[in-house]
């Protein structure tokens, strides 16, 4: 990464103000020490900063932002979350606090917003067994997949499958989505998070599933003869890029520019080539195994219309797969 | 000095002790006997103050309690010994006995006294039932209460064990000069170790006088057989003697007795010896005891005789025996029931 | 007579205090107008179903374990009961993965061996699962009343012609019933509440649907249907309460001595069950340490695990006796302490978010280790209470009139004697929240002070993000200190209990 | 018919029942007396196949049982009644007598007979410790075993209800025509109802006769102690006859004792009367048992001897007493300690 051009929107951390304080983080789902590599070394660069880390359960954590807004208190100064939908829930409760245009500004065309930047992309993916298939046997159209043969596996209460569904819902219409849910739904097999998705279609339980790009690219780190490949649909809610996203609480300089420091190259790079996350801002190159973001056409969407969930559990429930 | 006057206790709807009263005098010993079931651990409790009394007065130098003014357990300086012994299984024998105690002099007199010294940081789990039953004595007579109640303390004990203890406890009892009432259903205990005794029967007090005049003055056959092995054999009470069948004796009349009346024998009052074909009665059984032996004898009316004579007489069941009335003391004579 | 148990005021007091964040999900609650779901039926059944066969199933595991700890002379007895009771130091999420990953086609056992096995999922594996993780609180309880029976009765049995084996289904078994009910109690309420485990093995349950709502942030919806849930634990509840409980003079303990070989196969034979629920997570996840590498972690995790724990098992202990107390003291008593129980069936978050609420109204609180040790209080009390309740039913009561005799007041009676006799219970209490409070993640996360990391928040965090290597050490670290944790119930339990090697010093 | 040969029990690396030898005949009935802690429980498990034995053999009927082959308890047929009963307390009387029998004619014979039919569907917590046992009794003997182990049977009921269900035991016990080993430590008991007594002191067997056997010839102080009241006298013994202070009497030589011995007096031996100033010893202390008195009495010599005699006889403790040897059948006599 560092051998890399300078490209505009990507700023290096040495660009960047000294961070002098204390930040407060609400740090939704952990990702296992990656995270908290990039933080621990934000802190070690500022030696006058000082940043306390509560982690938790993304929703919970929202929750819990919600409540100690409505007591009065406020114990957070920043939110980041894995999912837009708890993004979508505080700023909606009005507690996110507007972020500069400089800043917005280097993020890529599309995932530009007002209240909240996101932090890095990932991209949906179907997961298949290289036993069994060949990424051509797999239908470019996501609509097209329950009439494809294929036994699928998914995770109907995982919040990530759930925005795919929102997401195609705004793409396809109520009607095509509960139609596809239905036809889908004699097929599907479900499992409780996305990597169980990806696990068991590398144990050949099913052919293919839909999951979260990074959860095989792990998956293949540390098992590099892992049976599974990716493979992408073009153009629709299958290949939707989704973020996780941050947002400041508390006024002041000191959360929107520790948000800056995540906007960096360094660390974009680094969640990029070690959490196989997708950087958003230009000029940082994406993680090994994933094709280039060019080469796949993701939908246009706006990711904070995804915090609308409810009508989508609601017409889950309705045809029965949740 | 105890008295309590006209007590009574009911659970619930039952009454289970009867307008009893009772006056002891300082340093007595009063033996409390009956059946199971006749009240025994409930006058206790209620005189500790372990349960509400329903009726009555119970006054004991400064304190007086009756059912509307009760007195709490922990303000009567009334002593406990339990059935169980109840001794605190977590403290030692020296934290048992010092309970509660400021001043541990007594405590040490007395576990000193009851050979307790080397046992002193034993843990209850680890002694005898002799050794815990001294512990239980040790405690509450440390604690110089001014009245003892003791709740069948020697039950849980070997039959070996008990005689001993039954007189030192008395021996403890009388050195502290403090009042008792000793519950027990051991007739023979009732008897040697107390002052005085008084039977119970259904929440009454039955008798309450001497072992002696209990025992050979009962004033009713209940009395007369829970004391003791007894027989009654039919008689007619003229000018002070009873004539049977089997022998006459001076005889004290129950309840004015006279006339037709049933002779009260204990089974030493009759000499047994075996009489070939004649005599008056044929053996129906007989027991070995060890220095003696207990024959039941059948007289030719059919009354049955119980006998007690040195082991060195012998005679099969189903031999004939000659009785006779040997007593020169008065024995108790009842109306024919 | 008439007089009111001393224990009543404080115990209603605590029993409210436990109500409080009932109170709040009814507060969530109201905003919601939907009622039931009648596509919760099915839900329901599996909810039902599970529950049904977890507490078969604990019972089938932890009765025999309990009888085999209890009764069979066995070279090192102790070692052995801290071996079966280890399975409640693990999260039950952490052993349904692991389960999932080493079995079925394709799994790490497939894989390394070539030999295939079944897998593990759907009702069978979840049930399978949850038996595991939750059979302990059925063997120690029961373990507990086996203790309390006089041996005489199986002699008599014997000698009647009655084999052993049946001598203990038909003579032991009726008697220590309510042991039993109180730990199947226990291990249907965390079935009640667990949501990893269903949702790994691929079932529908209440939870699920619960968890749902709460992540598409209809927290009010999950409030509803966490109360709908407590009506499960109420009828629970209710039917635990309804086993009546004989007492009877404690005596002598049956003791069996089987010859060498009977041991090694009964050993043989429950070895499979630690094996299952221990060795095989802490081994997954060393094989995955092997090719992954670790990292991340501090032993301050270990520490800060630890010290929660510890103080949560005071506190509970602490609160719990005047509940088991006045328990034991009359009807009223007793349902203030099944009102305590409410707290164990609620899933953690929902829970914990409860506790958010409770928590900022005392603002000084909010986001100290003291909020946190609350909320584990209010969630495992009961744990603690049973125990408590179980040692004071076997009270002598004349104990206490000798003190009052001796001139103690109610009081210091109570602190000089019930107390310290009861502290076989009460640390047999503290240990099983010990342990639970060890393992707890919801609420820790919603909580703890910020930054506070703990063997379960750091497990948590490494299994989220699919590192299962890192866990593998704070795995074996919770096993090992919550063994320690046992052993140390397992002293007091001997404080507490007369050996037949110190009675024959007599 | 039982044989055991050469029995040990150890408990871990202690050894509480050392090569207990013992034959049974048919119907016969056993005591087996002891102290506290002498092995006797142990030896009835050991018998019943409850605990494991470390040597020897036992054989009865079909089956023979050693260290290496153990028959499992069930298998045995052999009925034990326990100290506590061990009744069903979930099963009525009737069902606890009929407990695993196919046929119950015997069952209804044996509540019959022991006067259960009235109870037959209370529960056993209804009932009193005599009902009580005459459940556990009638549950046994129902079962038809060959063999019968009584564990102190007894121990667990008022004085009063004791002395009546001793013979009804014994009396059911041979009405079933069974063998039977009764442990007791109680020695009245022992002496009363038994065919034989044996005396376990430390795991051995100290003495196994007849009750006569046992008391009038005890094999050792320790069974002269343990079956009764027991003073030892100085004396010489010549020619078959004692002499002592007191007075003198035949003596049967224990151990081959000869020249300076002990004799053993029973307190029936010897005679007590008043005696002013004069007597041959002062009276410790007096305990009034009913029918008799109880004396302690210091000889001038120092030795104690305790003396049973009517109640008729008084003398307060303090007093000069005469004593005097009275028996005439021999007594045992000790070589000097
Ligand atoms: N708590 C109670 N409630 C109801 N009835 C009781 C209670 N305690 C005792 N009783 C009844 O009161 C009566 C007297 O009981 P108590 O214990 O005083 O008898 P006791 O003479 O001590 O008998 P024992 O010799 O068996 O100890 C009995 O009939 C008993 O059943
Ligand atoms: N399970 C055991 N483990 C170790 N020692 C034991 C055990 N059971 C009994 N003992 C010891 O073995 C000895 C004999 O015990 P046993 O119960 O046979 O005595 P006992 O003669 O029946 O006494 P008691 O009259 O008190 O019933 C005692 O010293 C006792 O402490
Ligand atoms: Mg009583
Ligand atoms: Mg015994």
């Amino acid at each position: 990464a560092r051998a890399l051009a300078q490209t505009p929107g990507a700023l290096s951390v040495d660009d960047l103000p000294a961070l002098v304080g204390e930040l407060t983080l609400y740090l939704g789902r952990g990702e296992g020490g990656l995270y908290e590599n990039v933080l621990e070394a934000i802190q070690k660069r500022n030696p006058d900063f000082k940043l306390n880390i509560r982690r938790g359960v993304t929703a919970a954590l929202a929750n819990t932002i919600v409540a100690e807004a409505q007591a009065g208190v406020r114990r957070a100064d920043v939110f980041w979350a894995v999912d837009s939908g708890a993004i979508g829930l505080v700023d909606e409760a009005g507690l996110a606090r507007k972020l500069p245009a400089d800043l917005t500004g280097q993020l890529k065309e599309g995932f530009r917003y007002d209240n909240w930047s996101p932090v890095t992309g990932r991209i949906r993916t179907l997961p298949y067994n290289t036993d069994k298939l060949t990424a051509d046997k797999i239908p470019a159209s996501v609509m097209a997949l329950p009439d494809s043969g294929l036994s699928i596996g998914w995770a109907p209460a995982y919040a990530s499958f759930q925005s795919f569904i929102t997401a195609m819902r705004l793409l396809e219409g109520e009607k095509a989505t509960g139609e596809w849910l239905k036809a889908m739904n004699k097929r599907g097999k479900n499992y409780a998070g996305e990597l169980g998705v990806v696990m068991a279609v590398e144990r050949g339980e099913v052919d293919v599933g839909f999951a979260n790009h990074y959860y095989t690219l792990r998956l293949k780190a540390g098992k590099p003869d892992a049976r599974v490949g990716l493979a992408f649909t073009q153009n629709d809610a299958g290949c939707l890029v989704n973020a996780s996203g941050i947002l400041a609480l508390s006024e002041g300089d000191l959360p929107v520019n520790f948000i800056r420091y995540l906007l960096t190259r360094e660390v974009q790079s680094y969640l990029a080539s070690e959490a196989y996350e997708i950087p958003l801002v230009d000029g940082v190159v994406p993680p090994q195994g994933l094709p280039a973001l060019d080469t796949i056409s993701p939908p246009k969407m706006d990711l904070t219309q995804l915090a609308d969930l409810r009508p989508t559990l609601d017409l889950m429930r309705r045809v029965g797969v949740l | 000095m105890l008295s309590v006057h006209n007590l009574s206790v009911d659970y619930g709807s039952t009454r289970v002790v009867d307008k009893l009263n009772l006056a002891l005098a300082d340093d007595e010993i009063l033996m409390l006997v009956g059946p199971t079931g006749c009240g025994k651990t409930t006058i206790l409790q209620a005189l500790a103050g372990l349960i509400p009394i329903s009726e009555g007065e119970i006054t004991l130098g400064a304190w007086r309690a009756s059912a509307k003014k009760p007195v709490p357990p922990e303000k009567r300086n009334v002593g406990m010994v339990f059935q169980d012994f109840a001794l605190f299984p977590h403290l030692t024998v020296q934290q048992n006995v010092c309970f509660r105690l400021k001043d541990t002099a007594l405590a040490d007199h007395w576990i000193d006294l009851l050979g307790l010294s080397a046992l002193r940081h034993a843990k209850p789990a680890t002694l005898s039932g002799g050794q815990k039953q001294r512990v239980a004595l040790a405690r509450t007579l440390a604690h110089e209460p001014v009245f003892i109640l003791l709740d069948e303390p020697l039950s849980n004990l070997d039959a070996a064990l008990k005689d001993n203890l039954r007189w030192e406890i008395r021996h403890a009892l009388k050195t502290a000069g403090v009042p008792a009432l000793w519950v027990t259903h051991d007739q023979e205990e009732a008897l040697s170790v107390g002052d005085r005794v008084g039977i119970l029967n259904g929440g009454k007090l039955e008798q309450l006088d001497t072992p002696e005049t209990c025992f050979c003055e009962p004033a009713s056959r209940f009395v007369a057989r829970f004391l003791g092995e007894a027989s009654f054999i039919p008689g007619k009470l003229e000018q002070g003697r009873v004539v049977t069948a089997i022998g006459d004796a001076p005889g004290t009349p129950v309840d004015g007795a006279t006339g037709e009346v049933d002779l009260l024998l204990r089974p030493d009052d009759v000499a047994l010896t075996p009489a070939g074909a004649a005599g008056n009665g044929a053996v129906t059984w007989a027991r070995y005891e060890g220095g003696t032996r207990l024959f039941a004898v059948n007289l030719d009316d059919g009354t049955q005789v119980k006998v007690r004579v040195s082991h060195e007489v012998r005679a099969e069941p189903g031999s004939r025996v000659q009785l006779k009335v040997i007593t020169t003391h008065p024995l108790a004579v009842f109306n024919r029931e | 007579m008439t007089r009111l148990p001393g224990s009543y005021p404080l115990a209603l007091l605590i029993a409210l205090f436990a109500l409080v964040p009932v109170g709040v999900l009814v507060s969530l609650a109201s905003d919601t107008a939907q009622l039931f779901d009648t596509h919760n039926l099915k839900v329901l059944g599996n909810t039902l179903a599970l529950m049904g066969l977890t507490v078969l199933g604990s019972i089938l595991i932890g009765v025999p374990l309990a009888l085999l700890t209890a009764y069979v002379y066995l070279p090192w007895r102790r070692l052995w009961l801290i071996v079966f009771a280890a399975p409640l130091a693990m999260p039950s999420y952490i052993g349904a993965f692991t389960l999932y990953a080493a079995f079925g086609p394709g799994g790490e056992i497939n894989h390394l061996t070539g030999i295939p096995t079944p897998g593990f999922y759907g009702l069978p594996g979840a049930a399978l699962v949850m038996t595991l993780y939750t059979y302990p609180f059925v063997l120690l309880t029961t373990r507990a009343s086996l203790l309390g029976l006089d041996a005489s009765l199986v002699n008599a049995a014997r000698t009647l012609g009655m084999s052993l084996g049946m001598s203990l289904w038909k003579v032991v078994l009726p008697r220590v019933f309510n042991g039993i009910a109180a730990g199947a109690l226990l291990a249907a309420l965390y079935t009640l509440s667990d949501f990893g485990t269903p949702a790994i093995m691929r079932l529908d349950t209440f939870t699920r649907v619960i968890y749902v709502e709460y992540n598409a942030f209809g927290l009010s919806q999950a409030a509803m249907l966490s109360l709908q849930l407590l009506v499960i634990v109420g009828l629970v509840l209710f039917l635990e309460s309804r086993v009546k409980a004989t007492r009877e003079r404690p005596g002598r303990r049956l003791t069996l001595w089987p010859s060498r070989w009977q041991v090694n196969a009964l050993l043989t034979a429950a070895l499979p069950v630690p094996l299952l629920s221990i060795v095989l997570p802490l081994a997954i996840f060393g094989l995955w340490l092997v090719r992954e590498g670790t990292g991340g972690f501090e032993f301050s995790y270990a520490w800060n695990s630890a010290y929660a724990s510890f103080l949560a098992a005071v506190v509970a202990v602490v609160l719990a006796v005047p509940v088991a107390h006045a328990a034991v003291s009359g009807k009223a008593g007793r349902l203030m302490e099944r009102v305590t129980y409410f707290g164990f069936g609620v899933p953690g978050i929902v829970m914990g978010t409860a506790l958010v609420y409770v928590g900022l109204k005392l603002p000084f609180l909010y986001q100290t280790l003291g909020l946190l040790v609350l909320a584990y209080v209010l969630r495992f009390l009961p744990l603690a209470v049973g125990s408590v309740r179980s040692s004071a039913e076997s009270l002598d009561p004349s104990l206490v009139k000798a003190a009052r005799l001796l001139g103690a007041s109610p009081k210091e009676a109570f602190t000089r004697i019930t107390l310290p006799l009861t502290l076989r219970g009460m640390i047999a209490g503290a240990a099983l929240v010990f342990l639970e409070a060890m393992r707890e993640l919801p609420a820790t996360l919603l909580l703890g002070p910020t930054g506070f990391e703990t063997l379960a928040t750091y497990l948590w965090r490494v299994y989220e993000a699919g590192y299962f290597g890192r866990a593998a050490v704070p795995g074996l670290l919770l096993v090992l200190m919550s063994g320690l944790g046992l052993a140390l119930m397992l002293t007091g339990e001997r404080r507490g209990e007369f050996d037949v090697t110190e009675d024959s010093k007599r």
